[in-house]
């Protein structure tokens, strides 16, 4: 198990305390809160190394290049990609999948391919493709979930046939918890000669992923949402697949000879990162790396579990509650969105903030999903590494004391 | 599962909780001479409101929406406050209202129940969801012409 | 004048040794190095208030959005635009460009419109437009300069008609140091019913701007050349004209409402704003707009100018050492680009190095210039605040002793 | 304005700044057999090389290009040490000057003058300005058929 003791200590912003309440935090789902270790390679960066990598010959410049690319290879690594030339840096996982969208998308999907996607899927997963339908006449297709909040595979497999080009999913769902079958739904996209892109966001912070195992052909990620600085995000395509694509972003870096009649590429991945980077955050981002395989991906997994099931056994013991997404932890992971007769979500967020406790309550980016639930919007508390039940606790009983 | 009575904490007086458990004026007007209602995207809040107004006073008015207990006790106190007043007198009840929430200004005892969602406006993020009625009021309010028999929107 | 001895001990990376030498950073054109203020308000935010944005309820999501939108008027005000709703956060200028480039480019532009661009652009207002021209038909038209590194306005004139439907230029080059006469282009442009789009790139931090005067309809420019941290970019767009265009990249934050067969867009700026944006970078970017408009931006320009004299004098007394851009320092800012008869520009940047001068040597992402100059490199030593004419020198002596 | 000297500092030898100032076997051969060329697009270094091979010995070898005094004076110390050696003999300096170049290793001395550029070694960005004349070289090498009377491409 995790030394949580230990491990809390190294987040300053949890001393913190809100309305006279030391801070709960569990809106982890949304961000999760850095570690010193992260702080200071960031501080570190800007006080002894910061200059533009890539062009230039000075030392600064060799030296910011190195400590950028290595986390190239740390970012492969956390995902069980062999090699960090098919890891591209982006801002996020939005950025990720529309860059897909528009160097992959643009060139491979015509009028009437489908894209499948699911009733699940986050924002960020849906509107990129939405805007690459208008653009190419493609047309999408939502894969349904079942009740117990697990993803429909029976009608998955009615959806993906002969026409679908891509499917695009999300690993673990930012609203439900459900981690779904990225193998199997792989399989039924190749078998369908499509491609299967995995949305990352929430999986690659809380469980061990390895691409070559999921067998998906895009992963995409955000480190903001593991320990990492805002700003970051990855993008992972197999292999020769990047080379394949059409340019997203025109710019500085991105180029191999500029004429006045067009211009040619530089290799992967340096074709898809234009103009001057994210570099302090990106090299900071090692820190983030760093800090989960030191702790051990398992390990955190475990850990979730663990804080995740409690969390659970003690909402629902609470009259009027209702749990959205599957009750079994080996199918979920710490996102535990909930509904209570009582209250609005939002009055809730409010009122337990008031105790200090950060939950999140709204449709969570996932609109789709809200209206097959059929409610507004939802509350939600995430987990992560730095918390323990005790914390879980503080969260529900405040629902418990003060909304009902 | 029996829902047990809302508790909610200081912000939420008892009186806002009564207001979003037991909405005064909730449904639809008969015969209403206004429209309106209002969204707020971000939360998903709803309002929609019919107003009934002659010789300039509103004898008239009901509100229906789904949203949170700030939203909707806002608007069920707002009609209980404006409900057979002048259109003057409700113009001067909107604007001690937006003062209260959105200027920081002290509460006007004009007020009346209202009075309790002045905790609110220390809560930037919770303000539209108690403004969300008065905008809707307003809206009414500023359509020139009776919108009578119109069907709901 | 500034105080260049007290602003000198705000950077702790100037502390540094390189080669056994104190570092002497004269690569600012690629990135500047960062006061302790802004480092100080990243490790502050991430202490204390890092949540994410625009959706939270609770204490501190809503702490980090009134501290971003804050940057947002700081932004606005640095570049004297009246609305901070004209203000998108990008990554960077380049990320401003495209985003011009496909968010109105695509929709405005077709077969035989005409962009005019000059032979003194960055690869970054290059690349985006040869992209659309490829992906619309449109075609580009490039105003040279004349040989003391100004713009050739009479050829402008010629190439700025009726198929125009864009000028995009540089506001001062960041390879000649020229500053180019925006604010008549500004009327070419539009009398030919066109819009101008500034990239500022390298004025945004050197000189004081005002986009009003200027006359300009997009402005462009990047944090991390100005004191601010990597990732953060700035697009600033001519009131109104936002609103009119489609979206840019697809995700959460910049949706109203999304359905399965479509979506409707969030207000502006938000519309341009998907995914999680770069939060703490865009927040420690206030402490960079507060630091320049204490020193006042007349302050930093008459700064700059001084240096940027002395440096191009000392250039000048070695034989063999020819200064590409203007000589008068009124019509140029402080990035000084020269070439040595007798070494190579990468030879020059290593062996400064070795005294502890970080110059630039290389195309720096303006080939075409380059070839327009017939040089395949040339050397740049480009100035900001925190020097002073003693630094300039060390690098001039580093030259003459060592590489002639 | 008559260029100096070059002085360059203790990394840029006497010998390497010499073979920049005066390179060895500048120009092309009226006969290749082989030809090659390479850029590096980084930094636009370049260089053509044209090589005539007989019986498994180079018998000429020239090369011409432009770029900074590491890429050109590497090219020209090339020439000299590889001209009027068999390929066997020529494919053993090639992966000496890698070793010493990329892996690190000591100098060998079987590679003459070119031990001067040892200290290109400590600068990996610099690095490949060193390997371009080289990864010429062995393109040409592997050229299976004689390209003899091709013209420069
Ligand atoms: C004139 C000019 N335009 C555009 C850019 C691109 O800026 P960035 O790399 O921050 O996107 C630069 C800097 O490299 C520049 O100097
Ligand atoms: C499942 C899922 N996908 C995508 C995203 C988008 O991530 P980002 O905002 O970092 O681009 C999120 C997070 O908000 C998410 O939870």
């Amino acid at each position: 198990m995790l030394d949580v003791g230990r491990i809390k200590q190294d987040f300053p912003i949890l001393g913190q305390q809100v309305h006279s309440r030391r801070l709960v935090y569990l809106d982890n789902a949304a961000t999760t809160q850095k570690p010193r270790q992260v702080i200071d390679a960031l501080v570190r960066y800007y006080e002894t190394t910061n200059a533009n990598i890539h062009r230039g010959i000075h030392t600064l410049a060799v030296q910011a290049t190195d400590q950028y690319e290595d986390v190239r290879t740390k970012a492969a690594a956390h995902i069980g990609a062999s090699n960090p030339q098919d890891i591209v840096f982006t801002r996020n996982t939005t950025e990720s999948i529309n860059l897909v969208a528009r160097a992959w998308g643009d060139t491979n999907l015509g009028e009437g391919d489908e894209i499948v996607l699911s009733l699940m899927e986050h924002h960020s997963n849906i509107v990129p493709w939405q805007l690459l339908a208008r653009r190419t006449g493609a047309v999408l297709r939502f894969i349904d979930f079942r009740d117990d909040g697990t993803l429909d595979l029976d009608q998955a497999r009615g959806l993906i046939g002969e026409r679908t080009k891509l499917v695009s999913i999300v690993h673990m769902s930012n609203v439900l918890g459900t981690i779904n079958p990225v193998a199997e739904l792989a399989e039924m996209a190749h078998a369908a000669g499509a491609l299967l892109l995995v949305d990352g966001a929430q999986s690659a912070p809380h469980l061990p992923v390895d691409v070559t195992q999921l067998g998906c052909d895009f992963f995409g990620f955000s480190l903001h949402k593991m320990l990492g600085p805002t700003g970051v995000g990855v993008l992972w395509a197999k292999p020769g697949l990047l080379e394949e694509m059409e340019p997203f972003l025109g710019g500085g870096e991105m180029i191999a000879i500029v004429k006045p009649e067009g211009s040619t590429w530089a290799d992967v991945p340096h074709k898809f990162e234009a103009g001057t980077p994210n570099i302090a955050d990106v090299i900071a981002s090692g820190a983030a790396f760093d800090y989960l395989r030191e702790l051990g991906m398992d390990s955190v997994r475990e850990h979730e579990k663990a804080i995740t099931a409690y969390a659970m056994d003690s909402l629902q013991r609470i009259p009027g509650v209702s749990i959205h997404g599957p009750l079994d932890v080996e199918q979920r992971g710490g996102a535990v969105s909930f509904s209570m007769d009582c209250a609005h979500p939002h009055d809730i967020s409010t009122i337990v903030d008031g105790h200090g406790v950060a939950i999140r309550a709204g449709h969570h980016c996932a609109q789709l999903l809200m209206r097959r639930l059929g409610v507004p919007a939802t509350s939600r508390g995430s987990f992560a590494i730095q918390r323990r039940c005790r914390c879980a606790h503080r969260g529900v009983a405040a629902c418990e004391e003060d909304v009902c | 599962m029996t829902a047990p009575e809302p508790q909610f904490d200081e912000l939420y007086r008892d009186i806002i909780v009564d207001h979003y458990r037991r909405p005064r004026h909730h449904g639809t007007l008969a015969a209403p001479t206004q429209q309106a209602e209002g969204v707020n995207p971000v939360c998903g809040d709803e309002i929609r409101m019919d107003v009934s107004i002659h010789d300039a006073v509103i004898d008239g008015i009901a509100f229906d929406g789904q949203g949170c207990a700030i939203s909707q006790s806002s608007a069920s106190m707002l009609t209980e406050r404006v409900q057979g007043h002048t259109i003057a007198e409700t113009k001067d009840v909107i604007g001690k209202f937006r003062a209260m929430m959105v200027d920081g200004a002290a509460a006007d005892s004009g007020l009346g129940d209202l009075v309790a969602l002045e905790g609110v406006a220390q809560l930037p993020v919770r303000v539209k969801c108690a403004l969300l009625a008065w905008n809707v009021l307003q809206e009414a309010l500023q359509q020139a012409a009776p919108a009578a028999g119109k069907e709901p929107a």
